[in-house]
């Protein structure tokens, strides 16, 4: 089956992206493919490389990259929530003249074609949220 | 349909329009903060007891669990599952309502 | 976006409404939501339950909070084919609204239809 | 004591909390979504008018107004401010309580 | 923080908490605060109403979700000298709990008695 | 009278930091003083300097900075919160080997006895939060 997943709010904050992923994890797990994953609201906020959790905590950013880069999932983070909230690719960067981008491994910035486009490409649209 | 609530009762309205607005032939699963509605013995487990009637409702373990619950403090025929069966539940019904 | 209308999968989509505009940001990042898919000719819903009706409230003016007054973009929606609006009736009632409050044309149906409404669609989105 | 509530009355328990812990000397200020616990014919309208009889309540006019409100959508004897007012209330109120 | 100390305000500080654990993150953070706030010697009471209850609920396991069980936290707050815990018997009882499911001693009280407390506060914090 | 505003959300997911924000400006208006503005939570996430909010919206992060300057107001992201979130100034950068900081200007990152103090300095703290 072709899961997309839907999170809506940033890391530590609320539960949901803790629970996007240990969803995502399982149905990798029984066999399934995770289409993509798409961070809008606060949700861009995951996509952070400038964290750093307390070492007994888990690296919510890092967790999303890691199961990213092991099982071909696409992690986008829709551009104009990015662009509110601080979220900067290297291109963003540029085109914004910022001076530093903060945007972790594995993640991309789009546009909000690319949710609707989960929404029909998929089985099953699922989201985490508040 | 596979109707999500992750929503604690008696703080939001969440699951109380959850209730509401489900077709019969649905199931209910209760997430993060949404598990205490499954609790015996509140101000909501009439409604949710009284929902049994049609709708089936399972609830998180890994999410029960971390809130210090576990079957023994919950109303009778509420099914425990965990990630996998959360992931199940989600191919067997064909579409997916999230009450947040 | 080219490679989804060649694809020609049209489905039901539901964007349900439950929060009220200016709290928080999900009734207007949630509209943006809708333009955006428009371009897709998908088969498009918009569902107002509970707080979400106050999103359809006349005359918002949000001068002296400095924020988008986004509840102008609603009558807008016609121009992009967003044309079926539904406002659930005891929303309302509950909420001391009718229909004459709302600043654009809806439909006010009851829970029971609202019910059929959802389970007739394919995709919802809930922000 | 100066009490803010800015929450949907409707949506979660904030007013309903704050109406049952407030001492007899406090005022409430509803703010953001709170606004809507100010509405008159409503679910919660009769729990806000039993509450005038020992508290002012006020609201906040730009969050009123944001939402498509005025006086006139509003119970008896609620006053709007602005922020200069609900400034100056902070000030005549020796402690502040926020219900969330 | 010296300079608090010299200073020697004593201030009666009152945090409520209303949330149910783990589902946010503001009952962790708010013991944060408490734990670190318990080194300026001020006159410090914790309040649990609504779904603040929760918080000390026994038992909390968090090893399946990977989150931090900051619920142990609660049974070391008498060596940091937070000692008056007060819990809202309306609020244990809307939700099927009683003293016995909790994880620490605290003084069960009524809506009159709490109402006190808040009252007789002079700084409250609310996460 | 001196005030003390702590603030526990991020910019534009809730309105609590444009209230914050409407009332730390009316407050000054009327001539009082705000002492300090604690960031705590996803309030941490006002203090970037990345944001790129469209031009007809209001730049939140950035208003606060205006603020502080013309003001001296003391504006402080919780250090705890921040390392969670990924907001970084150039001491946390080099102590936690980041390779870009985002902090904006007149936000200074500490510890919460800084919110602590607040409450025992000021005669009056207020929240904003969710």
């Amino acid at each position: 089956m072709l899961f997309g997943i839907l999170v809506n709010e940033g890391p530590y904050q609320h539960q949901a992206s803790d629970s996007a992923y240990l969803f995502a994890k399982a149905a990798i797990e029984e066999g399934h493919k995770i289409f993509r994953v798409f961070f809008y609201h606060d949700g861009v906020n995951n996509g952070t490389r400038l964290a750093t959790p307390p070492q007994d905590d888990r690296h919510i950013p890092n967790r999303w990259s890691e199961l990213a880069a092991e099982h071909e999932i696409d992690l986008v983070l829709c551009v104009a929530a990015a662009q509110r909230r601080g979220m900067v690719d290297p291109d963003e960067m540029k085109r914004n003249k910022k001076d530093a981008d903060n945007i972790a491994e594995k993640f991309r910035i789009s546009g909000l074609g690319q949710l609707i486009e989960a929404g029909v490409q998929t089985e099953r649209l699922i989201t985490f949220g508040d | 349909m596979l109707h999500t609530v992750n929503k604690s009762p008696f703080e939001k309205n969440s699951l109380e329009t959850c209730l509401r607005l489900i077709d019969e032939s649905s199931s209910i699963l209760l997430i993060e903060d949404g598990v205490y509605g499954a609790l015996k013995n509140t101000s909501v487990s009439d409604s949710v007891i009284n929902a049994q009637k049609t709708t089936k409702i399972y609830v998180l373990g890994p999410d029960l669990k971390a809130r210090g619950l576990d079957k023994s403090s919950l109303i009778s025929n509420i099914e425990v599952i965990d990630y996998k069966g959360f992931v199940n539940l989600t191919i067997e019904n064909e579409k997916i309502q999230n009450w947040l | 976006m080219e490679e989804e209308l060649e694809s020609g999968v049209v489905k039901k989509f539901l964007y349900i409404n439950r929060r009220a505009p200016h709290g928080t940001v999900y009734a207007h990042e949630a509209l943006e939501v809708v333009l955006i898919g428009a371009a897709f000719e998908q088969d498009v819903s918009l569902a107002f339950i509970d707080d979400g009706v106050f999103q359809l409230k006349k005359d918002q003016d949000t001068s002296e909070i400095n924020t988008k007054n986004f509840s102008k973009i609603f009558s807008a929606l016609e121009m992009y084919d967003v044309e079926k609006l539904y406002v659930e009736k005891e929303s309302l009632e509950l909420r001391g609204l009718t229909e004459d409050d709302l600043s654009v044309d809806v439909k006010v149906i009851d829970s029971a239809e609202m019910k059929k409404l959802i389970t007739d669609s394919e995709v919802i989105f809930n922000f």
